[in-house]
């Protein structure tokens, strides 16, 4: 491991205040590391900077708030000169002009979450052009590092399925039938997390079927409609593999409202560790959430200065993300967001 | 009724100052013999009524200068202009629909289904990448057409089953969204998407020649003239002798084709197929179109306008970034509050010229 | 071809001709017209019934209805505002708003948060009406401009978050059922019976689909035009205020982000399919209810096969062309 | 231009021929078995009651209906018109009865629709365009700015219109339907002059009309259409004009002869003292100058003027239709301060529109429906419409008016023009007005109709309400009103009352008003 591991990692299975903030994974050290040089960016007193935040959903779910607020926060702590946010509401055309006019407004340092992997090429030109290092975080980009972007901070999605098979393999005993509420069609984050699952059950459960997979949509209320008609047509099913929290509540509610006992006659597993899911997770309805967690800003902001620091940045910081299960959840409430 | 006036639609619009009355539909050019000369403030008034959009764009764009010096930047414009490009070619073709009368809103699923067929394409070269998409997407718009043009249904429910049907088919092309085309960088695809000319990206150009021959086929062709009284009248038109239906077809398939043409440009700017593109792009062309002063009702418009629409929107777009960290809710709520204000002065600027 | 007449030219018409031509019903587009939806919604039903497993259980065909009922409420509004040649893409908006006013308001009780949710839904509604009467915008737009900016407003009173209800009252609403029947059910269809009466029957309901068919000569007319207007897009948006106080009291949760995403879609295609023309003159209630109820089987069907979301949308496009096909008006020529 | 020789009538080849032609409606067969024919160089009146099927047969001719039965022979070959399109391609130019241009679009934009004048760059050249529609329209006596958009202009200007750009095609076949249903005397004397121009190229006239003098005036043949069965075909000189109409209603000519032709009695009404409603300096910048006028209980008043002189302007204002920049109105000693078409109404002031199409009938909606609408409050008990309350209303007017439905639930939009005239005449009358206002009451009615509408008029006058009459036809005016007010370009010009009522002095009055049309920049939309 290099020298990028955080020292200041809190213990993350202590339920205190500093619970929840991210740790970092050992680092890859296969590839060579970014410096300050190799980037052919300009030094930079953070303190003095604008530093631009481009997120890429509204702040309308647990994740993307607390996200955006802890870059603000540890912005403040810090002290930047300038933190400009912008949001592109969905939309990858809108990121990619967010970009641009943060840039035409004089960030000198860019935090993107990007909307997708694939499309923000024209954005990183932009920034490469005036030569403003973006650092990205919780999506990673199909792009080449060091040279479009500097670095990726966040979770790696199709561990999180992996994990989440591994868990739902525990929970069910590695048979029955399993049902996936899959997020939204067309997003990299679904194609991720259902990859990771399904070959991870394919390969370690063969007894565990996958009978539906049917889009939620990272809705409460589509995920809580799809599993009305699966509890219908599909009365054999067993476990529920969400790919948010969101859907998996849904879920939750269209069981008990059907008379079903989410937690044990139907197992469930989530992914994101919001505090409603924990919470449930607590008082037995659900199974296991594996976290995905989004709290960025010190993680973000200390990379940035080591890199301001001639220190090099590998090439993916990635976090470990916690796993909660019905013991830990109880304990683990504080860290969940 | 205690309207303060007998202001009904028909009254309304008659209540206007009809010194600007007769202000002529078309860009027809100068004054009759015959006919009184109108006066310079008439002119200027007519001016301002017929380009009511293009007012309140050059307003926001002074304002937005002096509070935000970096608005002004060439830099801005440039990104202002790159963003606004794909939506105006989309606009184009939406605003030839709606002066017919009708609406189209598959355009979002067709502009993200052209993008990733012509990435997916691009790695046969340049033609492939520019055609599959075209033949699609032309061939999409030409469903539309024939159903709401020979079969007579409505536009806004035959165009609403082809938004979802075309991003069905994106979604089976990409492995339900798994998959994503990469254009081959350094590609003669790519150049077209991201090359630029003093600094203004290639779709920029294509969009403002587009609107010029836009323009000229509405105003200055009898296909044009076709389109106004079919909207104007579908049931006139049709007895007028002109080929309704044929127009129709043709309009729709239009409207698909540069839908498809954006989509494909577009993915040349991102060198990539992405999936989930064009949600929600078809209220933004039908917002712009409107807001550029053609009716929904049809039969009476210009392209101009929703070149106009387009900035204006794409204008404020940026203008809510200068601003700064708005809360991304209250970005919704400034938006649909401009949205009024735009639509309702437009209205009010250009009362004279309408009846309902 | 254009609208092929059911009598090819030249075909010998007999010389004195009775005035209603016998033709069997299944070759008469007229029937298709009024009678396609529910046909459809049979056939879909058979179709079911032989293919889907669990299919004709009461308990499966009330899951149904219980998920269409806010839908149908959303289109019941939606199809009175279609009847003045209108529409309201702000109805998701509308209950987004109500959820989001429901638990900042249930402090002081379930009728007053009630009453608040559904009072924002008629304010929508104000709002969207005097901007169609009175300031004489086009429907879409004047109506988008809520659709873009309501959910942001929801969003912002509920400061972007999703709050659990645990209110029992408001709970029970939407878990209750009288004789069997979940209350939501019930709701929706009395609702229905409510509509289908206003049109039919009242001086309102009449003047709507005069509106509808003729502005000009309906101003003429001396009917109050501004003030329906008005009231059929109050009317619209109170309904939606309704569907989302009980689709929020389903999911337990007030979900102001994803509340009633494209339900003004799903309703105004429920309304079309249902054979309510776009281009407003006339409403009909019970084809508004075929129409969700089919849509809704449609989706049923898709998630019952556990076909993938690309087969699902394309088999959902079909099926809507099909439906409007069918039931199109052909005219005589 | 002269005639060409009396004596060769129709003496043409046939162009264009229908023979045992049949077209089905839902409920209706409104063509069974019909043959015609037209000859080059003729002009061949088409006659018939409302609804007997005139349109429908002009429709068939020219490709907008296909026909269920028979056929049709263009110069003797066998043809199917599938749209318009094909009709005038193959030289069959029409006017159809309800104007159908595209009211947004400009003047010259409308007469060269889908025909435009091109540059060298295959660009319309709208100069040029406009240019040739001025000098087109003025040769039909129109002096209007060709860029004006078509619908600021009056009905009667617009039917000029759509003449001049069916007549400058190089049609083989002209047909007309009602052309002369909103003109005046003076525009009625340019089509004429037309029609001849036409004859002498030997161009085929199908000419529809519901006014006989006209008929013998320019017609040489003529069709008589009944219960779309065909009745008769002839030449029209030597055929009694008694005879003719009672081949159209069916009835024997006694009968005919002994009920008249104008419905009107010929001796005035008792008019009360006190007026029940006077208009005082009602003006609107560029459309009414001051125009004042007083009616009275049980009187009919005539509104005389030329086209475009605000005739329908002023019954407009009065109606609340129009908004006024000043002027005041007085409905039996109480002025109304705002007027708007429900203030009107409660004033007892009830109008019929001029254009029945764009501002009457609902056609989606039935007859019933149409003739309560404005009614529906008073047939209702806390906003429910009473359905017995309105079937008797509906009942006694389609028995009244005689209106020809084949049920009150029948779409007004399926009904022939003159019946959805009887059905929007029932609206007004079923809300017991005080004042009726009528504009164009008898346009595109038969000769019954005509004459039960023109009893009725008078019956109501008899009843004591105050009747305002707007009519184009010069013979309804004057035997129909007890006063004449005349206006010029929104002023009044005269008066004419009591036994100064006759012809000549209105033509006077008339020509007095006509050389002034109004530069066409004042007009204003409406
Ligand atoms: N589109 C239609 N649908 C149904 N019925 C129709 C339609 N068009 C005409 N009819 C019916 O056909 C008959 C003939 O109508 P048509 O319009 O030809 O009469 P007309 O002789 O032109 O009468 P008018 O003198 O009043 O114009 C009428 O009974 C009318 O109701
Ligand atoms: N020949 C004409 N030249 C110029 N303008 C005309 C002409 N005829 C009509 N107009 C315009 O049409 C407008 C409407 O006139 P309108 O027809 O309502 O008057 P009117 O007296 O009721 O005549 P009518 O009802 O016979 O058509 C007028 O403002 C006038 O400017
Ligand atoms: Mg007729
Ligand atoms: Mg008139």
């Amino acid at each position: 491991a290099s020298g990028c591991s955080k020292s200041e990692t809190a213990d993350t299975s202590k339920g205190d205040a500093t619970a929840g903030a991210q740790a970092t994974q050992p680092a890859d050290t296969s590839g060579k590391g970014c410096t300050l040089e190799t980037y052919g960016a300009p030094k930079l007193d953070l303190k003095n900077a604008v530093v631009g935040f481009s997120q890429s959903e509204k702040e309308a779910n647990p994740f993307r708030i607390a996200e955006t607020q802890s870059i603000k926060d540890e912005a403040a702590k810090i002290g930047v000169k300038k933190l400009l946010t912008t949001n592109a509401q969905s939309q990858l055309p809108k990121q990619i002009s967010d970009i641009q006019d943060m840039l035409a407004q004089g960030a000198e340092f860019l935090i993107v979450a990007p909307l997708n992997s694939d499309g923000l090429e024209p954005a990183f030109k932009a920034a490469a052009a005036k030569k403003v290092p973006v650092l990205t975080v919780d999506r990673k980009v199909n792009a080449e590092a060091c040279k479009d972007y500097l670095s990726f901070l966040g979770s790696d999605f199709v561990e999180q399925g992996k994990r989440a098979a591994d868990a739902m393999i525990e929970a069910t005993g590695g048979k029955g039938q399993v049902a996936i509420l899959l997020g939204a069609s067309g997003n990299n984050v679904t194609t991720d997390r259902t990859k990771g699952f399904v070959d991870r059950v394919e390969e370690k459960a063969p007894d565990l079927k996958i009978v539906a997979q049917q889009t939620g949509e990272f809705a409460r209320d589509k995920g809580q409609q799809v599993m009305e008609q699966l509890i219908q047509s599909k009365p054999g099913i067993t476990g529920v593999y969400a790919e948010n929290d969101e859907m998996g509540l849904g879920a939750i509610t269209a069981l008990k409202a059907n008379g079903k006992k989410p937690g044990e006659d139907v197992k469930i597993v989530s992914v994101d560790g919001t505090r409603n899911a924990v919470q449930a997770l607590a008082k037995g309805e659900m199974n296991a959430v594996i976290e995905s967690n989004p709290r960025f800003g010190p993680l973000a902001f200390a990379t940035a200065k080591k890199f301001y620091a001639d220190e090099s940045i590998p090439e993916n910081v990635l976090i470990t993300d916690r796993e909660y299960d019905q013991d830990n959840a109880e304990k683990s409430l504080g860290g969940a967001y | 009724m205690n309207a303060p006036r007998p202001a009904e639609p028909t009254a309304a619009s008659a209540t206007a100052d009809p010194k600007a009355a007769p202000a002529p539909l078309s860009d027809a050019p100068s004054v009759r013999a015959g006919t009184e000369e109108p006066s310079g403030r008439e002119r200027l008034l007519g001016l301002v009524q017929r380009q009511g959009v293009l007012a309140v764009l050059l307003a926001v764009i002074l304002v937005a200068s002096l509070l935000y010096p970096s608005f002004a930047s060439l830099d801005n414009a440039r990104g202002v202009t790159a963003q606004a490009s794909f939506l105006a070619i989309v606009a184009l073709g939406m605003t030839l629909v709606i002066i017919t009368g009708g609406i189209d809103l598959s355009v979002g699923s067709v502009f993200a289904l052209g993008g990733v067929l012509a990435a997916w394409a691009s790695q046969w070269g340049l033609l492939p990448a520019l055609l599959v998409p075209l033949l699609v997407c032309g061939a999409i718009g030409l469903v539309n057409g024939l159903l709401i043009g020979r079969a007579g249904l409505a536009p806004f429910i035959v165009t609403l089953a082809t938004l979802l049907g075309a991003r069905g088919l994106l979604l089976a092309f990409t492995d339900e969204g798994a998959t994503t085309y990469l254009v081959p960088k350094g590609s003669a695809f790519a150049w077209l998407g991201g090359g630029t000319v003093w600094g203004f990206i290639i779709p920029v150009l294509i969009a403002l020649a587009l609107f010029g021959v836009g323009g000229l086929v509405l105003q200055r062709t009898s296909f044009g003239q076709g389109l106004f009284a079919v909207g104007g009248s579908s049931d006139a038109a049709t007895l007028m002798g002109l080929p309704v239906a044929r127009t129709k077809v043709l309009v729709y398939t239009l409207s698909g084709l540069l839908a498809g043409l954006a989509g494909a440009l577009n993915a040349a700017r991102l060198t990539s197929g992405v999936t989930i593109l064009g949600v929600g792009m078809e209220l933004d062309a039908i917002s712009a179109v409107v807001i550029g002063g053609t009716l929904l009702i049809g039969g009476a418009g210009s392209v101009s306008g929703t070149l106009w629409g387009v900035l204006l929107l794409a204008v404020i777009q940026n203008l809510i970034n200068q601003i700064g960290s708005l809360n991304s809710s209250y970005q919704s709520v400034v938006s649909g509050g401009f949205l009024v204000v735009v639509v309702v002065a437009q209205r009010y600027l250009a009362r004279g010229r309408r009846s309902t | 071809m254009t609208q092929a007449p059911a009598t090819a030219p030249g075909a010998a018409a007999p010389a004195p001709a009775p005035p209603a031509p016998a033709r069997p019903w299944y070759r008469d587009p007229a029937w298709y017209q009024a009678y396609g939806v529910y046909v459809a919604v049979g056939a879909l039903l058979l179709f079911n019934a032989l293919i889907t497993d669990r299919f004709l259980t009461t308990d499966n065909l009330t899951t149904q209805l219980v998920q269409v009922a806010p839908i149908v409420i959303v289109a019941l509004g939606m199809a009175l505002v279609i009847g003045t040649e209108g529409v309201d893409l702000s109805v998701g908006s509308a209950m987004a708003l109500a959820a989001a006013l429901l638990p900042l308001y249930l402090g002081y009780g379930l009728v007053p948060a009630l009453v608040l949710a559904l009072l924002a839904g008629a304010v929508t509604g104000l709002v969207n009406g005097v901007l169609v009467s009175v300031a004489g915008l086009q429907p879409i737009v004047a109506t988008l401009a809520l659709f873009v900016g309501g959910r942001g407003l929801a969003l912002v009173l509920a400061d972007g978050q999703l709050k659990q209800i645990i209110n029992p009252d408001l709970l029970s609403l939407g878990t209750a059922s009288l004789l069997g029947v979940p209350v939501v059910v019930l709701i929706a269809a009395g609702l229905a019976l409510a509509v289908a009466f206003l049109v039919a029957r009242t001086t309102f309901g009449r003047q709507i689909v005069a509106i509808g068919g003729n502005r000009k000569a309906a101003v003429l007319a001396g009917l109050p035009v501004k003030r329906v207007l008005t009231g059929v897009y109050i009317l619209c948006g109170t309904f939606a205020a309704l569907a989302g106080i009980l689709a929020t009291a389903r999911l337990t949760a007030s979900d102001p982000s994803s509340l009633g995403t494209l339900m003004e879609l799903s309703a105004i295609t429920a309304v079309v399919v249902g054979g309510t023309p776009l281009s407003g003159g006339s409403v009909r209630v019970l084809g508004t209810v075929a129409g969700a109820v089919l849509m809704q089987l449609l989706r049923a069907t898709l998630v019952k096969h556990d076909l993938p979301d690309s087969t699902a949308q394309i088999a959902q496009a079909a099926i809507i062309v099909a439906a409007v096909y069918v039931a199109r008006e052909r005219r005589s020529r | 231009m002269a005639p060409p020789e009396a004596a060769t009538p129709g003496a043409g080849p046939p162009v264009l021929q229908a023979a045992g032609v049949g077209k089905r409606f839902p409920g209706v067969v409104a063509l069974d078995d019909v043959s015609f024919d037209l000859r080059a160089g003729e002009v061949h009146a088409l006659v018939g009651e409302n609804g007997a099927g005139k349109s429908t047969l002009i429709k068939v001719l020219t490709g907008v209906h296909r026909p269920d039965a028979g056929e049709l022979r263009l110069a003797g070959e066998p043809v199917r018109f599938q749209r318009p399109f094909e009709a005038q391609q193959a030289g069959v130019s029409t006017i159809y009865q309800e104007v159908n241009l595209v009211p947004l679009m400009s003047v010259a934009r409308n007469v060269f629709l889908g025909r435009e004048p091109r540059n060298r760059l295959r660009l319309i050249d709208f100069p040029r365009m406009n240019r040739e529609a001025a000098e087109l329209l003025d040769g039909f006596g129109v002096r209007v700015d060709p860029r004006r958009p078509l619908h600021t202009l009056g009905l009667g200007t617009q039917q000029m219109v759509a003449l001049a750009r069916a007549v400058s095609v190089q049609a083989r076949v002209v047909v007309m339907d009602e052309p002369t249903s909103s003109l005046e005397p003076r525009e009625v004397e340019t089509l004429f002059r037309v029609i001849e121009e036409l004859r002498a190229r030997d161009v085929a006239v199908v000419y529809v009309s519901h006014r006989m003098d006209e008929l013998y005036r320019i017609c040489d043949r003529v069709t008589v259409l009944r219960d779309g069965r065909h009745i008769h075909t002839g030449p029209l000189k030597g055929l009694e004009r008694m005879r003719l109409v009672s081949m159209m209603l069916g009835r024997d000519m006694a009968e005919v002869r002994r009920d008249g032709v104008t419905g009107f009695a010929a001796d005035g009404h008792d008019a009360a003292r006190t007026p029940v409603l006077t208009a005082d300096g009602l003006t609107r910048r560029h459309q009414l100058d001051g125009v004042s006028l007083s009616l009275h209980a049980g009187e009919v008043l005539g509104l005389g003027g030329l086209l475009g002189s605000g005739r329908s302007e002023t019954a407009k204002a009065l109606a609340g239709g129009l908004a006024l920049d000043s002027g005041e109105v007085t409905v039996a000693g109480k002025v109304l301060r705002r007027i708007t078409p429900a203030a009107a109404i409660e004033a007892g002031i009830s109008m019929l529109p001029e254009d029945r199409k764009a501002e009457g009938i609902v056609p989606g909606l039935s007859v019933r429906e149409n003739i309560v609408l404005a009614a529906l409050p008073r047939l209702s008990r806390a906003g429910i419409v009473s359905r017995a309350r309105q079937d008797r209303v509906v009942e006694i007017f389609m028995k009244r008016l005689r209106i020809k439905a084949s049920s009150p639930e029948q779409k007004v939009g399926e009904l022939s023009g003159g019946n959805q005239q009887k059905v929007l005449l029932a609206r007004w009358l079923c809300l017991e007005p005080r004042v009726l206002l009528l504009d164009e009451p008898t346009r595109g009615i038969d000769v019954g109709a005509k004459a039960e509408v023109q009893g009725l008029i008078d019956e109501l006058a008899g009843e004591g309400l105050a009747v305002l009459l707007i009519s184009s036809d010069i013979e309804e005016l004057i035997e129909g009103a007890d006063r004449i007010v005349v206006l010029r370009s929104g002023a009044p010009a005269g008066e004419l009352a009591g036994d100064a009522v006759t012809e000549p002095a209105l033509l006077e009055v008339l020509a007095d008003s006509a050389p002034t049309p109004r530069p066409a920049e004042e007009a204003e939309p409406r």
